[in-house]
């Protein structure tokens, strides 16, 4: 019965990806997307992977959807323009053929698969106890893969400044995106007046589960991030000027936070990023607090993007 | 036929359906979406992997679960930059067809 | 189970390598303005002494310096490990970073008071991003983490190559982008497949662990498709030309020498690191084969073009094909990778190249600066008027075209020895015609260079000494390459290469300048006076046929960097490299 | 006790399925945006709320406390964006 479910579920999810290729209009494909990305966190609690799938829906179809809806929308005048430069018939189906061979391959080699399956979960159990924290999933991105959160948090920095180097000169510190004036009165800024304090709470409560259960800075971030971009778009905020020293420390302070605990491991745990054992989850909790606040911002600006005015006094 | 074995075929189809929407797609928002079908269909491989190294009381091998979270960041991230070039692109030219560019004009060799 | 890892004396220093930059970029990114250019400048120093500092290190215990992060020993933890390849390109890298460092000090100079602006403040992060990432893909043990450092390097990269915001420089920036996010996921794949099928990401652990399967065909094929995409190897070069011809000089020198060498190292992790076991031999032949491909291609390509930015761009093409020749013969007998002289002059190429090719692009950019364009045949009078850069140029490409002691003389001779013990002759033939091919392009470049102006040249502005000095220190560092051995960090057999300094040697690699120069004059472009000498001479019959031949390849890389075109290659050769692997094979 | 819960969760879910089933259709056979929005707000507001209350007696108290909030947040986001929707398909109306 629940394979039936899973089957039904993966056949679905191909189906809507099949829908973002082939659609004829670009708006319909990012939409189909976005169903797409709701139905793969579904997949991710099958496979009993609840923290990937808060992510997924946080992050995959929520900003990575809003995102790219939004640049639909502003492309949307050259859709057709773009169409016309459709590849021939021939050249479709080879493509098409290679595709199948490729995705043929993958499936042998996932089929092809030992049994039984090599495995770290017994290695990160016996491994929770020193780092404090009981969600294993936090344990192996705060504790035993730390290196790889740490850079990633960088990676995300220098997304954003990829995307603000993209700015004309002249507006270079300026403010990202357009200024927002929606009604006042309307529904999206009651919803931005109501929703903040709850999305404020809901990605703490994320976070500080997290170290449990599932959940986490990314997944908090996320929420956080999502909240302000509300905000912003019903103008009842204006998006912040990109020179302010206050918000560029912000960006930066989760990683350079992440990196003084790592280093000062050196002394106290005889390791870069090893904890001490008390101390542990009293870190690991501090650097999340950090680096929920640092991915709120980056990612709340990434969305908007380069900065498009500047203040005139 | 197990979970793990359905969602993972489910993700290298997700890779065949992102490659072609890469390769023949004429517009780059386009591509941009199958790269993200791309690149979930990777991440659902994983899921399946980990999914197969269930144990120890875990539903499944938390290290592969923890590189897909890192992976959807990195993809975020580049998603966006993306998305900011397509449309700064777009601003610039007016267009933003990626054919090649336009071969060099042909110069009179005697 | 294995061992437990533990950390080697001097391990820090790694964590050094890589986190140095990362803290610098982290604390430019937040000060901004002035500071940026200086946190930067401070940085480099630094970064050079933990280069040093490593390869001393791996000199004097003779073995890899390791570190395990956290103390979590690897498979659950991440092990950093240099070996001497790694020590040796970033001892390369840093050197380079240093003197395009003091290049750029010109262009992205923040004068005090001044307010903060954009080109400068993104050039010295990103610049700071890439050397971390470099640094990361060359120690890191675990193949997941070179993944987020080939990423780290990707969004340091791309905002490069559109520094200057014209709109070819975007469209150049998102073509790239995209091509190598699709590197990237490929890569990710096989990284999936491989923990699938060895249960860890560590090199060192997989190497002992995978066993021929077909999991690990699909897992190699993917992931060494995704490098060369990156890596941009022939065929898969749509994005490099334009991308490295429309940056900033010191932007292009970065990109060109350093950015293609981080996806271009990890195939060496994966194929010699990783799955030595796994018998590669046909798919050994199939990569030398795209490389011979690159050489013949991006060459003759270069010498049909009319900007010098774009020439140098396309000799990155045939030069990356150079780097991939090494994999056929560095097989043994049962068809699997043993590191030894091949590999050291494989390494030893990319090191070559990186430095001669950084100070190419830095004296092409001064050319520009001075002209205010770049085209071939405007270039008369340049030599009287920049010496020093046209000098650099020259010593960049006679580096690179093999004259000893450089890098690349020592590089051909470990190749060359590879082939003939291994009985591979036709690797060798493809050797000795790419030295004449690069000998062609220098040969059209300093013949227009050094031709007499028209008119007295007047250049557009001053170029500083100081940045030609920088350039030229870098063509003389390819140079003279070859005379450090390297036998202590490369794995050289008989300790160490040999410099070739003796006149017969001098006077052998000067034959390949002869050939080149009738190469350049047949299908390089001249003003109109040549062809007419050429047809006195009875010779206009053979130019114009070798005029259509060249204009028949211009047309075929026209045609192979066309976007569906580059996408279907990548599926094929996919699919190519999978069955030559299953085929398995010995040389 | 435990088959009282479970006959209300059996019940609950099902017409919960059933509207989410009414809305779906409703969305697809509608002529007009206006119509379609008023038959997937109301089906899906009702339907969900009905699983909610299915599910209630197997989630305790804090599970139970968590599921009466999400479903209330659904409330609040599904009927702020109908009425954006709502708006923007009245103005195109009238430009029209």
């Amino acid at each position: 019965m629940s394979l039936l479910f899973d089957i039904v579920l993966s056949l679905i999810v191909v189906a809507l990806a099949v829908r973002v290729i082939v659609a004829e209009d670009g708006f319909a494909a990012v939409v189909s997307f976005a169903a797409y990305g709701l139905l793969v966190a579904l997949a991710w609690v099958r496979l009993y992977a609840a923290d990937v799938s808060l992510t997924e829906v946080a992050i995959s179809g929520g900003l990575a959807g809003m995102l790219l809806i939004g640049a639909a929308s502003r492309l949307r005048a050259i859709d057709a323009r773009a169409a016309a430069q459709r590849s021939g018939r021939g050249v479709r189906l080879f493509a098409a053929l290679l595709s199948c061979g490729v995705a043929g391959g993958l499936g042998l080699a996932v089929l092809a698969l030992p049994d039984p399956a090599p495995s770290l979960a017994e290695a990160a159990v016996a491994n929770l106890p020193p780092t404090g924290v009981g969600n294993p999933v936090t344990a192996v991105l705060m504790a035993f893969r730390a290196t790889d959160t740490l850079l990633e948090t960088v990676v995300v920095v220098l997304a954003l400044v990829g995307v603000w180097s993209l700015a004309p000169d002249r507006l270079w510190g300026g403010r990202p995106g357009a200024r927002e004036h929606a009604d006042p009165n309307g529904p999206l800024a009651f919803l931005a007046r109501v929703l903040p304090p709850i999305g404020v709470v809901v990605a703490v409560y994320l976070l500080w589960a997290g170290a449990s259960e599932p959940g986490g800075a990314f997944q908090g971030g996320a929420i956080l991030a999502a909240t302000w971009l509300l905000v912003i778009m019903a103008g009842l905020s204006d998006a912040p000027a990109t020179h302010g020293h206050g918000l560029r420390w912000l960006l930066v302070a989760g990683p350079l936070l992440f990196l003084a605990v790592g280093f000062a491991g050196i002394w106290l745990a005889d390791a870069f990023l090893a904890y001490p054992t008390d101390w542990a989850k009293a870190l690991i909790v501090a650097v999340e607090v950090a680096k929920l606040l640092s991915v709120a911002a980056a990612l709340g600006l990434l969305l908007l993007g380069p900065p498009r005015r500047i203040d005139t006094p | 036929m197990t979970a793990a074995e359905i969602f993972g075929l489910c993700g290298a189809a997700l890779v065949g359906v992102g490659v072609y929407g890469l390769v023949i797609a004429p517009e780059p928002l386009r591509k941009l979406l199958a790269f993200n079908l791309l690149g979930g269909g990777i991440f659902l491989l994983f899921g399946a992997v980990a999914r197969r190294g269930a144990g120890a009381g875990l539903g499944g091998d938390p290290v592969p679960q923890a590189l897909v979270i890192t992976g959807l960041v990195v993809a975020v991230a580049a998603t966006a930059l993306a998305v900011a070039l397509l449309l700064r692109l777009f601003e610039a030219s007016g267009d933003v067809s990626l054919r090649n560019d336009p071969p060099p004009a042909p110069e009179p060799e005697s | 189970m294995s061992a437990v890892e533990v950390s080697t004396a001097g391990g820090t220093w790694l964590v050094l390598a890589i986190l140095l930059p990362v803290i610098a970029m982290l604390l430019a990114a937040a000060a901004g303005g002035r500071h940026v250019e200086r946190i930067a400048l401070a940085t480099v120093p630094a970064g050079l002494a933990v280069a040093i500092a490593i390869a001393s290190g791996v000199v004097e215990s003779g073995a890899p310096l390791v570190y395990v992060l956290g103390g979590w020993s690897p498979p659950l933890g991440v092990a950093l490990r240099a070996d001497g390849l790694a020590a040796a390109m970033m001892l390369v890298i840093a050197v380079v970073v240093a003197a395009v460092a003091l290049f750029a000090r010109a262009d992205f100079h923040v004068a005090a008071g001044a307010p903060e602006t954009r080109a400068p403040d993104a050039f010295w992060i990103l610049l700071l991003s890439i050397w971390s990432a470099l640094n990361a893909v060359f120690v890191t043990g675990d193949l997941f983490t070179g993944y987020v450092a080939l990423e780290l390097l990707t969004f340091g990269g791309v905002p490069l190559v559109c520094l200057d915001g014209r709109a070819e420089t975007l469209a150049a920036a998102l073509r790239y982008l995209l091509f190598a996010l699709v590197g990237s996921v490929f890569y990710l794949v096989g990284c999936a497949l491989l923990y699938g099928a060895g249960g860890t990401l560590d090199m060192a652990l997989l190497a002992a662990r995978l066993t021929p399967s077909p999991t690990v065909v699909v897992a190699a094929s993917l992931m060494t498709i995704g490098l060369l995409a990156k890596t941009a190897l022939f065929p898969l070069h749509l994005w490099l030309p334009p991308a490295h011809a429309g940056a900033p000089p010191a932007a292009s020198a970065v990109l060109s020498a350093l950015v293609v060498k981080g996806s271009f190292f990890l195939v060496v992790r994966l194929w010699f690191a990783v799955m030595p076991a796994i018998p590669g031999g046909a798919a050994a032949q199939l990569l030398a084969a795209l490389g011979a491909g690159a050489i013949v291609v991006g060459n003759l390509v270069a010498l049909r073009q009319e900007r010098l930015k774009l020439l140098v761009a396309y000799s990155t093409v045939a030069q990356i094909g150079y780097l991939f020749l090494m994999f056929p013969l560095a097989l043994d007998a049962s068809g699997r990778l043993l590191s030894g002289g091949a590999l050291a002059g494989g390494i030893l190429q990319a090191m070559a190249h990186a430095t001669a090719k950084a100070g190419m692009f830095m004296a092409a950019g001064l050319m520009y600066a001075a002209l205010g364009h770049d085209r071939i045949t405007g270039l008369r009078g340049i030599a009287r008027a920049q010496p020093l850069s046209v000098l650099t140029f020259a010593v960049g490409g006679l580096a690179l075209m093999g004259l000893p002691p450089s890098g690349a003389y020592a590089a051909k001779e470990l190749l060359l020895g590879a082939a003939s013990a291994s009985g591979q002759w036709w690797w060798g033939l493809v050797l000795q015609a790419g030295g004449v091919l690069t000998a062609a392009y220098l040969v059209l470049v300093l013949a227009h260079a050094t031709a007499a102006p028209d008119a007295p040249l007047a250049p557009r502005q001053a170029i500083a000494r100081g940045r030609e000095l920088a350039a030229l220190f870098l063509a003389l560092t390819s140079l003279l390459l070859g005379l450090g051995g390297w036998g202590a960090l490369l794995p050289i057999p008989g300790g160490s290469v040999s410099p070739g300094l003796s006149l017969d040697g001098l006077m052998k690699s000067l034959w390949p300048l002869l050939g080149g120069g009738v190469l350049a004059l047949l299908l390089g472009r001249w003003d109109e006076r040549l062809p007419r000498a050429l047809a006195g001479a009875g010779l206009g019959a053979l130019r114009r046929a070798a005029l259509v031949g060249g204009g028949a390849l211009v047309q075929l890389d026209e045609r192979l960097r066309r976007w569906p075109v580059a996408g279907l290659s990548l599926l094929l050769l996919t699919i190519l490299f999978g069955a030559a692997l299953a085929a398995g094979g010995s040389p | 006790m435990s088959l009282l819960a479970d006959l209300l969760t059996i019940v609950g879910v099902g017409a919960g399925a059933f509207f989410f089933l009414a809305g779906t259709v409703g969305l697809l056979r509608f002529p007009d945006t206006l119509t379609r929005l008023h038959a997937l707000t109301k089906a899906d507001n009702l339907g969900l709320g009905l699983i909610v209350l299915g599910l209630l007696p197997r989630a305790g108290l804090s599970g139970g406390l968590k599921l009466i909030v999400i479903w209330a947040l659904v409330l609040l986001a599904s009927s702020s964006a109908s009425q954006l929707i709502a708006r923007v398909a009245h103005r195109g109306e009238r430009e029209r």
